[in-house]
C-alpha cells in the first residue's frame, strides 16, 4: 500500500510477502471454507515431531497438499486415513509464506463408506498385510527410465488403448510389449497368472498390469488372493493400475507402484523420458551457446597478439634510428677538414722551402756582387796609368841625356869604317880609309882624302 | 533389448551435463573445448538415437516369446520344451 | 588425426606472446628480432589455421547439433499437443 | 643463407661507435684516418644492406602476416553472424 | 696495396719542415741548399701526391656514402610507408 | 753529381775576397796584380755560372713544382665541390 | 810562367832610372854615354810594351768583369722580380 507512493508511474509493485498476503486474503475472501470430495493421496500418517498430517488430496485430474492440523486430526478421526480413501472434506486454502506453498487446511473430515464386497476386501487385506505382504520394504524400485515395458490388459480395452495412446503420443524409446489376458470373469486369474509368469520369462524393465474402471465385482479378479501373491512375488517391478482413482484393488498394494489410472501409469513411465527430452534440449541448446564461445575467446585471444606487424615496426624503427645516430657521427667526422690541415701545413712548408732556397740564392748573389765590385775598383788599370806616367817621365829624361843631341848643334860623330869608337885623330884615318860620318839627320859616308 | 552394453540414457545424460558445464566454465583449451564440443554432440546424437530407435514400438508378447522359444530350439536341443 | 605432438593452440599462443615481449624489449639483435618475427608470424599463422579448423568444425558440430535439436523440437511439439 | 660467420648488426655498429670514437680523438695519421674512413663507409654499406634486408624480409613476413591478420578479422565476423 | 714501409704522410711532412728549418738558418753551402731544396720538392711532390691520393679516395668514398645515405632515405620513407 | 772535388761557392767566394783585398792593399808587382786580377775575373765567372747553375736548377724544381701542384690543384678544385 | 827570369817591370823601370841618372850626371865618354842611351831606349821600348800588354790583359779581362757583372746584376734583377 505504501508502495503506491513509491511507484509514481501507477504501477502497483509489491514484495514476495505482500503478494502472498493479498494472494491469501483474495483466497480467503473469496472461496472461504468449502466442501470438498477427494481421495486421500500420499498418506505418510502423523508426523514424527509434530504430530500433523501433511498429504495430498486427488481426483482424476488435480492434486493439492493438504494439512491435517494434529488437533484437529484427534477430534475428526476414529481411524487414520489410508491412501485411496474417499472422503468428503471442509477446509479453507492456506498459504505458507515461507515457501509459497498452496495447502488445502482441513478442519472437518467425513468417510464415504464402501459395500459388502468391500467387507471381505477389507478382511483380505488385512490377512495378507498382516502378512507383510504389502510392506514397503519389500517393494522393487521401479528404474528411473523404463526401456521395455510389458502391458497386461484386456484385450482391446480402454485400458490399452489409454496406455498405448501415452506411449504413441509422446517420445520416448519404450518397446512395450502386450500381454492380453482377461481381466474379469471365469479364468480371469489364471489367464492373469499365466500374463505375469510370461511376462517375467523375458525380463522387462517393468510390468504394467493394467485394467480400466468398472464396478468392484467386475475389478474383483484383483482382489483374488493368488493374483496378489503372485504379483507380490514377481521379481519384476509391477505397477499396478486398476479401475479408476477411487477403485483399490489388492493387487494396487502388492504391486511395486499403483497408478491411478492406466493412463496414469502409461505417463509415470513416460515422464522421466519426456524429462529426458526436455532435458537434452536445455543441455543441446546450453552446448550450442558454448560452440560460439569457445572459439570467440581463441579469436579474441588471437587477435590480442596480433599487434606483431606494430611491434616488429617498432623494433626496426629503433634499429634503425641506432644506425642513423651511428651513420651521422660517422658522417660528422668526415676526413675533409683533416685532409685541409694537412694540405694548410703542407703549402706552409713548401712557402717556407721556396722562399728558404731563393733567400739563399739571393744572399750568395749579393756576396757575388760585392766582391765582383770589389774586384772591378781593385782593377790593375790605376796601377798601369801610373806606370805609364813614371816611364813617359823616364823616357824624356832619357832623351834629355841623349848623346846624339850634339848633332843637332852641329856636331857629327865620325868611325872608321869597320871600327868601334869615334875618330878623334886623324891621324888614325890615313887617306883612303873610308869613314861612316853621323849627322843629326842622316850619315854619310865618306873616304879620306 | 535396445541398449544393454552401451552407457546406459542416464549416464550418456549426466556425461552430457558435465560436458556441458565443463564447456561453460571454459577454462578449456580450444582444442580441448572442440574436442568436447564433439563429443557432447556426438552424446546428443547418440541420445537422440535412443529415443528415436524404440518409438511407437508395440508388439505382441506371445509372438516375441514365441520367436524366443524358436531361437532357443535352434539354440539348444537338449533344452526341455516344456 | 590432427595434432599428436603438435602444441596446443594456448600453448602456441603463450609462445606468440613471449615472442611479441621479446620483440617488444627491444635487446635482441636485428638479425634475431627478424627471426622471431618470421617465427611469429608462422605461429600466427598456424594459429589462425587452427582457429580456422577449429572454428569449421564446431561450425559443422553446430549444424549437426542444430538438426538434432530441431528433431528434438518436433518431437517436443507432438509432447505439447497432449 | 646468407651471414654465418658475418658480425651481426649491433656488433657491426658498435664497431663503427669505436672507430668514429677513434676518429674523434683525431690523433690518427693522414693515411689511417683515410684508412678508418673507408673502414667507416663499409661498415655504413653494410650496415645498410643488412638493414634493408631485413626490412625486405620484414616486409615479406608483413604481407603474410597482414592476410592472415585479414582472414582473422573477417572470420571472426562470419563467426558474429552465429 | 699503398705504403708498407713508405713513411706516413705526417713522418714526411715533418722531415720537410725540418728541411725547411735548414735552409732558413742559412748556415748551408749554397750547393748544399740547392740540394736541399730538390729534396724538398720531391717530399713536395710525395706529399702532394699523398695528399691527393688520400682525397681522391676520401671522395670516392664520400660518394658512396651519398649513395647510402640516400638509398637509405628512400628506403626509409618505405619503411614510414608501412 | 756536381763538385765533388770542385772548391764550394763559399769556399770560392772567400778566395775570390782574399784576392780582391790583396789587389785593393796595391803592394803587387804589375804583373802579380794584373795576374791576380785575372784570377779574380776568372773566380767571378765561375762563382757567376756556380749561382747561375743553382738558380737554373732551383727555377726548374720551383716549375716541376708549380706543374705538379697545377695539376694537383685541378684534381684538387674537385674536392672542394664537396 | 811569368817572369822568372825575366827583370820584372819595376825592377827594370829601376835599371832605366839609373840608367837615366847616369846620362845626366854627364860624366861617360860619349861612346858609354851613346851605349847607355841606346840601352835605356831599349829599356823603355821594352818597358812600354809590358805596360802595354798589360794594360791590354786588363783591359780585356775588366771587360769580361763588366760583362759578368751585369749579368750577375740582371740575374739578381730577376731575382729581386721573383
Amino acid at each position: 500500500m505504501s508502495d503506491r507512493e513509491r511507484a509514481p508511474e501507477g504501477r502497483r509493485i509489491l514484495n514476495v510477502s505482500g503478494l502472498l498476503e493479498a494472494g491469501r486474503s483474495v483466497l480467503e475472501s473469496e472461496i472461504g471454507p468449502v466442501w470438498v470430495e477427494a481421495e486421500v493421496f500420499e498418506y505418510r500418517g502423523p508426523h514424527r515431531g509434530s504430530g500433523h498430517r501433511y498429504f495430498k488430496l486427488r481426483d482424476d485430474n488435480a492434486s493439492m497438499s493438504a494439512i491435517l492440523w494434529r488437533g484437529v486430526a484427534d477430534r475428526a478421526l476414529s481411524s487414520e486415513l489410508r491412501d485411496g480413501q474417499k472422503v468428503l472434506v471442509r477446509g479453507s486454502f492456506d498459504i505458507y509464506a515461507a515457501r509459497g506453498t498452496l495447502s488445502f487446511v482441513l478442519d472437518r473430515v467425513e468417510d464415504r463408506g464402501t459395500g459388502n464386497l468391500a467387507q471381505r476386501f477389507e478382511e483380505m487385506k488385512r490377512k495378507l498385510q498382516m502378512e507383510g505382504l504389502f510392506d514397503p520394504e519389500r517393494k522393487l524400485v521401479i528404474p528411473e527410465r523404463v526401456h521395455q515395458v510389458v502391458l497386461i490388459t484386456g484385450a482391446d480395452s480402454a485400458a490399452e488403448a489409454d496406455v498405448l495412446h501415452v506411449f504413441q503420443k509422446q517420445p520416448n524409446p519404450v518397446h512395450v510389449l502386450v500381454r492380453h489376458a482377461r481381466v474379469q470373469g471365469e479364468g480371469a486369474v489364471p489367464d492373469l497368472l499365466a500374463a505375469l509368469k510370461e511376462a517375467a520369462s523375458i525380463s522387462p524393465d517393468l510390468i504394467l498390469l493394467s485394467r480400466g474402471g468398472g464396478s468392484m465385482e467386475d475389478l474383483w479378479a484383483f482382489n483374488e488372493e493368488a493374483l496378489v501373491r503372485a504379483v507380490a512375488a514377481c521379481e519384476i517391478p509391477i505397477i499396478s493400475a486398476v479401475g479408476h482413482e477411487v477403485d483399490f484393488s489388492l493387487c494396487d498394494f502388492a504391486a511395486d507402484e499403483r497408478a491411478i489410472t492406466p493412463t496414469a501409469a502409461a505417463q509415470r513411465i513416460v515422464a522421466p523420458w519426456v524429462e529426458g527430452i526436455e532435458q537434452i534440449q536445455v543441455l543441446g541448446k546450453r552446448l550450442s551457446r558454448c560452440a560460439g564461445q569457445l572459439t570467440l575467446e581463441a579469436r579474441s585471444a588471437l587477435r590480442h597478439q596480433a599487434d606483431l606487424v606494430g611491434v616488429m615496426r617498432r623494433f626496426l624503427r629503433e634499429k634503425k634510428a641506432r644506425f642513423e645516430r651511428g651513420m651521422q657521427s660517422f658522417t660528422a667526422q668526415h676526413p675533409a677538414q683533416r685532409l685541409e690541415r694537412q694540405a694548410l701545413r703542407l703549402r706552409h712548408a713548401e712557402q717556407r722551402l721556396m722562399a728558404g732556397v731563393e733567400g739563399r740564392l739571393h744572399m750568395g748573389r749579393v756576396r757575388l756582387q760585392r766582391q765582383a765590385r770589389g774586384l772591378a775598383s781593385a782593377s790593375p788599370k790605376t796601377a798601369i796609368g801610373l806606370h805609364k806616367a813614371g816611364l813617359s817621365k823616364a823616357s824624356a829624361r832619357l832623351n834629355a841625356g841623349n848623346p846624339e843631341g850634339l848633332l843637332n848643334r852641329g856636331y857629327a860623330l865620325v868611325k872608321v869604317e869597320g871600327q868601334d869608337g869615334f875618330l878623334r885623330d886623324s891621324k888614325a884615318a890615313p887617306e883612303g880609309t873610308a869613314i861612316h860620318i853621323q849627322l843629326a839627320k842622316g850619315d854619310l859616308r865618306a873616304r879620306v882624302e | 533389448m535396445a541398449a544393454k552394453k552401451k552407457p546406459g540414457f542416464e549416464q550418456q545424460l549426466e556425461k552430457l551435463e558435465e560436458l556441458v558445464e565443463g564447456l561453460e566454465n571454459g577454462d578449456l583449451a580450444l582444442e580441448e573445448g572442440v574436442e568436447r564440443y564433439r563429443e557432447g554432440v556426438d552424446l546428443l546424437k547418440s541420445l537422440n538415437q535412443t529415443l528415436a530407435d524404440a518409438e511407437h514400438k508395440v508388439e505382441e508378447l506371445t509372438a516375441t516369446l514365441r520367436a524366443e522359444l524358436k531361437e532357443l530350439e535352434q539354440n539348444g536341443d537338449d533344452l526341455d520344451l516344456d
